[in-house]
């Protein structure tokens, strides 16, 4: 077989360099990421994982409508973020929220769409971070087209586009892969393959030796690393997005984790897996090996670990109080932004509102 | 992401008349049907081991295997057009699409092979599949889940359009869009699939028939699913006003049952059409539109629509507002120029 | 498969009002827009080198070269996708589908994504980008070349709709959705693509307005795009039995010019709505429901729908029977009650 | 690499056992056909092209609409056709006529799509042939869920769906393989990579090093063969076929093939490539290879060229008898076949038209 296309196909096993244990794996293809980098990474993981904590508590509180976690995935959330510069993108899904705050995003403003109060909280320009996407793989191609342009334009903006392991299996998918191939722009396409899709595993969803496999079929690199490993996905990340930036054109990076909680709180996975695989990921956790390999490098201190979980608590605390205070959503933002400037008929449609509420009649939900 | 909910009871063995919640009457239809005729097959994507996100299919591949209910992977063009495939080669395929939006990627397939395939080989290759879509609001769902997209099925031509709004039509129907020879979309009130209901698995819902779920002399209601009860609800309240408002329940949006329809419209001499939809081209239109040109010379005032806004559904917090509710139908009643 | 067709002229240089077909209208629309604004692109299957099956977009990449027109690999969601991802970032991407059935893999991205982007962000994100999408038949197109799409847009809240009927209006509304800071879709009815007109570059058409299209006083005829000649020859040929009929041209479907349709038919009392597109459901459906509301008290007749039949487009030997034409249209202004 | 993942790689080159100088090109991995099974063959290759030049003709005679014209790819027609057993089904496309034809759909039949009496001619279950399919890669769905329905009962039918190398860019083709690969569908995807789609080249398809590449995303096997080489084409398709009836699951097969003709007579590809190139491919006639061989081979005569050229002939003939001879498409059928049974809405429409005409009021088209 031809070299170039060796280069495309992924290694036999994911990339490693810190194992479950904390030891270090030797790579010759890959460099170990500084460890202060790693310590600000660790760092994020510890505000993640608490992040991720106090979402599912305010969903048992009912403060949230909906959240669908990533607990044991924080190290995808936080890599996805670290690999990128200022001026890059991220487009994340529904899952990805710890990455969205990572980004910068408010906690509380991260938590509009899965309370309920609008469909998106914040301003994709401040943070260059897309609404998170809920129709599957739909962002990919919106990520492609957003590097298309940042490429027609000869800048130097890449793109990192962020899905499931499921959401490979539509359309879109294999569209955005596709365009981002043939016209070889700065995107990075990175799966996150946690092994469920809701309740269906991955054997549903491809028959291939990996995801990472689907890359030759555009033309780009397939890369699989070990999701739960930081330093693995720093170097590999930061490889693609170099890449991108460089003129490289794109790559595919499928990052091997796993969906450690249900789908969302209204999911029951007890209905479609047992608890025993989900124990066994357990010792893979991203949090305990990254602290373990710290720790051996003597890169981190109890002072230290004291002072990210107390950043994490209080960041916590703050995202609670948010979404304890009442806030109350004004109707006539219905009709406000569904064009820049209303349309006749939704003119008319919002006074005829205004006038109900004004008139006071409560509109009560028939059920 | 799903949205929480109960689970159906198991549906009862007898065919005995029984209380159970359109959730239930769907999964009784669904298995009824795998029981009855070897060639129903079920698959989408959760519908298996899961049992559906709204475990309308709870139970089917436990009772009748992995090979007549299944999952799939997550392609919902890939589910409706290996469905046509398989309907093309003897099997009566019924999928799920899990939510309202998301089989807007299946649309191609629906609209240039599902509804035409019969059409375009002169009968020769027929579809007999079904396309189940929960549809509507009032679940506190978010963007995406909520949608009532009903009418871009209905201008649709080749195409069988039911919504149910009660648990005894929920399993009726559905059994009948299986034995039908021509794809049907069923679309299933989700905020409903909770409301129980008497079923009577022998009692018919013939496919093409509206239901006058309630008399009355002074106002003719029309609506279909979600909006049926509503349409109900102010039916009650109208009588305390002394007003007697028809209601008729749609629930098969094509074939159009205009005979029922125009007849109860011309014993009252007015009407008002409550659909939950965006308004504008919508189901609601064309009820309007056909009830104002046929009952022209007996209306005493102009249809009315109690429908969605024209905007994107809204989010959890504020859908109370896009909603019809009571008392935006009885406001509408009471334009029916009553004093004239 | 792509259907023969002429050239369009190459547009001509000076702004003075000049003869072109709507196609060269549409291309001197593009490239005038191309010229004005560098972050217009345009793309799609065929628009570049082959200047696309129709030549809308011929020249453009020969005069902006390949960065501002070309082509992309042959998958419609992508190209509508990463439009809405363009314009995210700065452009204003303007894409053609090939085929009115061919729109429909972007169906999806064009529902849940380019008509909600805007409200989802709060217009912290608007979408300028234009769809365009040849529609209608009467070319003899075989089967998925002839679809009249247009309720699956209207019906799309977020979405602005337009149908020009005329070189002009080809030319000023295609200007006006490369402008607009919403996401447009532009239906280009093909089978008017070689009608000629007077186009002058500086006379604006506002979306959102309708046109008044012939006088006349006894009734109105509404249409649009392909159904307006229809409209507009069966006006003249009343004139010879001696009734005057209005033509209202709808041209921008949303939003809606409810205050010129409401007008028109109030100063006639009587309305026909002419529409190729099946009518079940349609945006005929909506116009007539929205006479038939708003007009009530002065209309002597029921509005009137000429449209499609709700059936798949007809093949080509049997288009012409799908079609209004001007005995349709003046059998149903027969209808009128004019002896009321 | 693992051995698995090197099986669902196509080779460095297709795979070719006739060379365009009619030589034979020994192949360790694939057997040449037998010499009879070859002749039968080249007779369906003369057929094919001769039907081929008479459906050009009637197109110049305005007695068809439109016609995409197989003319070159001749051999992948054929061949899709000869790998298939009585019970199989063919999934083709608008372009595919003379495969369809192939299969045993009288001519005239096949024409009546592109003539434009109806939208399809012929009983798809009489001749297992699918309705020829338009809207690209829409086709390859229903070929695996029909494939789905025959594993489901045990049958041991066979189908093969053919598309270009533009449809390979929709996410229907994307969805269909990856439904065969999950699923282990017995169901072969045969393309025929013609190097255009309409006026775009390959190179805006795919940045993949070939289109059987992308067969490894899918976990199954991709191959390339030379699409203008009868002889390879057959070996490689019974292989495919073989392997799916056997349970071996699906196959993707590249056919290399140049489109020799415009897309469509009414398309103008003198606007978007230089003649040279289809000169360049004239050389590598399928028809002219084969013949070569047959002649090399003596299991070809003078004779019996002449006859097949007879029987081509004659075919030819009798289809242009049939569409000189005036049909006259009937009204009323538009409603006949929509519904199984037309519903009341069609019933009074129907009515209408009836009386329309009845009235003999003629519907001129409005110009
Ligand atoms: C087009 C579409 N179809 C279906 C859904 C419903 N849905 C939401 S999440 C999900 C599973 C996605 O799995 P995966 O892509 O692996 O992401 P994960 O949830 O595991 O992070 C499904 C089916 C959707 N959101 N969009
Ligand atoms: C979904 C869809 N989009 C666009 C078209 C219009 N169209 C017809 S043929 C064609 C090119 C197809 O190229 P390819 O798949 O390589 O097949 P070929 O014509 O070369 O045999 C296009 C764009 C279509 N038929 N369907
Ligand atoms: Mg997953
Ligand atoms: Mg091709």
């Amino acid at each position: 077989m031809i070299d170039a296309e060796l280069a495309m196909l992924p290694g036999d096993s994911p990339v490693q360099l810190i194992d479950a244990s904390g030891d270090v794996v030797s790579d010759p293809h890959v460099t170990m990421p500084e460890p202060a980098r790693l310590l600000d990474g660790y760092r994020s993981l510890v505000i993640g994982r608490r992040l991720n904590e106090q979402c599912n508590a305010l969903v048992r509180q009912g403060r949230l409508a909906v959240y669908p976690s990533s607990h044991g995935q924080e190290a995808c959330q936080v890599a996805a973020v670290m690999a990128l510069d200022e001026q890059d993108w991220l487009f994340p899904t529904y899952r990805d929220s710890v990455a969205v705050i990572s980004r910068g995003v408010p906690p509380a403003h991260a938590m509009v769409l899965l309370r309920g109060d609008w469909h998106s909280g914040y301003d994709p320009n401040e943070y260059r971070v897309a609404p998170q996407a809920t129709p599957l793989a739909t962002q990919l191609l919106h990520a492609a087209g957003f590097a298309h342009a940042a490429k027609l334009r000869g800048e130097r903006t890449v793109v990192l586009a962020m899905c499931g392991d499921g959401a490979t299996s539509e359309g879109d998918f294999h569209e955005a892969m596709n365009f981002a191939g043939v016209f070889h722009l700065p995107v990075v396409f990175f799966v996150q393959n946690n092994e469920f899709a809701i309740s269906v595993p991955l054997s549903r969803q491809t028959a291939a030796p990996s995801l990472a496999h689907k890359a030759i079929g555009y033309g780009m690199p397939g890369v699989r690393v070990d999701g739960n490993d930081l330093a693995a996905l720093l170097a590999v990340l930061d490889a693609a997005v170099d890449r991108a930036r460089a003129g490289g054109g794109p790559t595919l990076v499928e990052a091997h984790t796993y969906r450690m909680q249900a789908h969302t709180n209204a999911d029951d996975d007890t209905r479609y897996r047992d608890h025993e695989a989900v124990v066994g990921w357990q010792e893979r956790d991203p949090l305990l090996r990254l602290r373990a390999f710290l720790r051996d490098e003597a890169a981190i201190d109890d002072d230290r670990e004291a002072a990210f979980a107390q950043e994490a608590d209080a960041l916590a605390a703050q995202l609670r109080d948010a979404m304890n205070a009442e806030t109350s959503p004004v109707p006539e933002d219905l009709f406000r932004y569904v064009y820049a400037r209303p349309t006749p008929q939704l003119g008319e449609q919002a006074a005829a509102l205004r006038d109900e509420i004004a008139r006071s009649i409560p509109t009560p939900e028939v059920r | 992401m799903t949205i929480l909910h109960a689970e159906p009871e198991l549906a009862a063995p007898a065919s005995l008349p029984s209380t159970m919640t359109m959730a239930g009457a769907l999964n009784r239809a669904l298995s009824d049907a795998l029981a009855a005729d070897p060639s129903v097959v079920v698959f989408g994507e959760d519908v298996g081991t899961l049992g559906g996100v709204f475990r309308i299919t709870d139970g089917l591949t436990a009772r009748f295997g992995e090979d007549r209910c299944f999952d799939t992977p997550l392609a919902e063009a890939g589910i409706v057009g290996t469905a046509v495939g398989m309907a093309m080669n003897g099997m009566r395929p019924v999928v799920e699409m899990q939510f309202d939006a998301f089989a807007y990627p299946a649309f191609e397939q629906v609209v240039s092979h599902v509804a035409k395939m019969g059409n375009r080989t002169r009968g020769a290759v027929r579809l007999p599949m079904v396309i189940r879509i929960p549809y509507g609001g009032g679940i506190g769902g978010v963007e995406h889940h909520c949608d009532s997209s009903e009418a871009y099925y209905v201008h649709t031509p080749g195409l069988t359009v039911l919504a149910p709004a009660t648990a005894q039509d929920a399993y009726a129907l559905l059994r009948a869009a299986i034995q039908s020879p021509d794809p049907v979309v069923v679309l299933e009130p989700k905020k409903l699939y909770w409301a129980k209901g008497e079923v009577d698995t022998e009692q018919p819902a013939p496919i093409g028939s509206a239901r006058i779920a309630r008399e009355g002399t002074d106002a003719t209601l029309l609506a279909y699913g979600t909006s049926v009860p509503v349409a109900l609800a102010a039916a009650e309240a109208a009588q305390a006003e002394g007003r007697s408002l028809q209601v008729v329940d749609i629930r098969s949006l094509v074939p159009f049952d205009d005979e029922t329809v125009m007849a109860a419209v011309r014993s009252t001499g007015r009407a008002v059409v409550i659909a939950e939809a965006p308004g504008f081209a919508s189901v609601a239109s064309e009820i309007a539109a056909r009830i104002s040109e046929r009952c022209f010379e007996v209306l005493e005032a102009p249809v009315r629509r109690v429908t969605g806004f024209d905007i994107p559904f809204a989010p959890p917090r504020l859908e109370r507002y896009q909603l019809p509710d009571v008392d935006r139908v009885l406001d509408a009643v009471d334009t029916l120029n009553w004093d004239s």
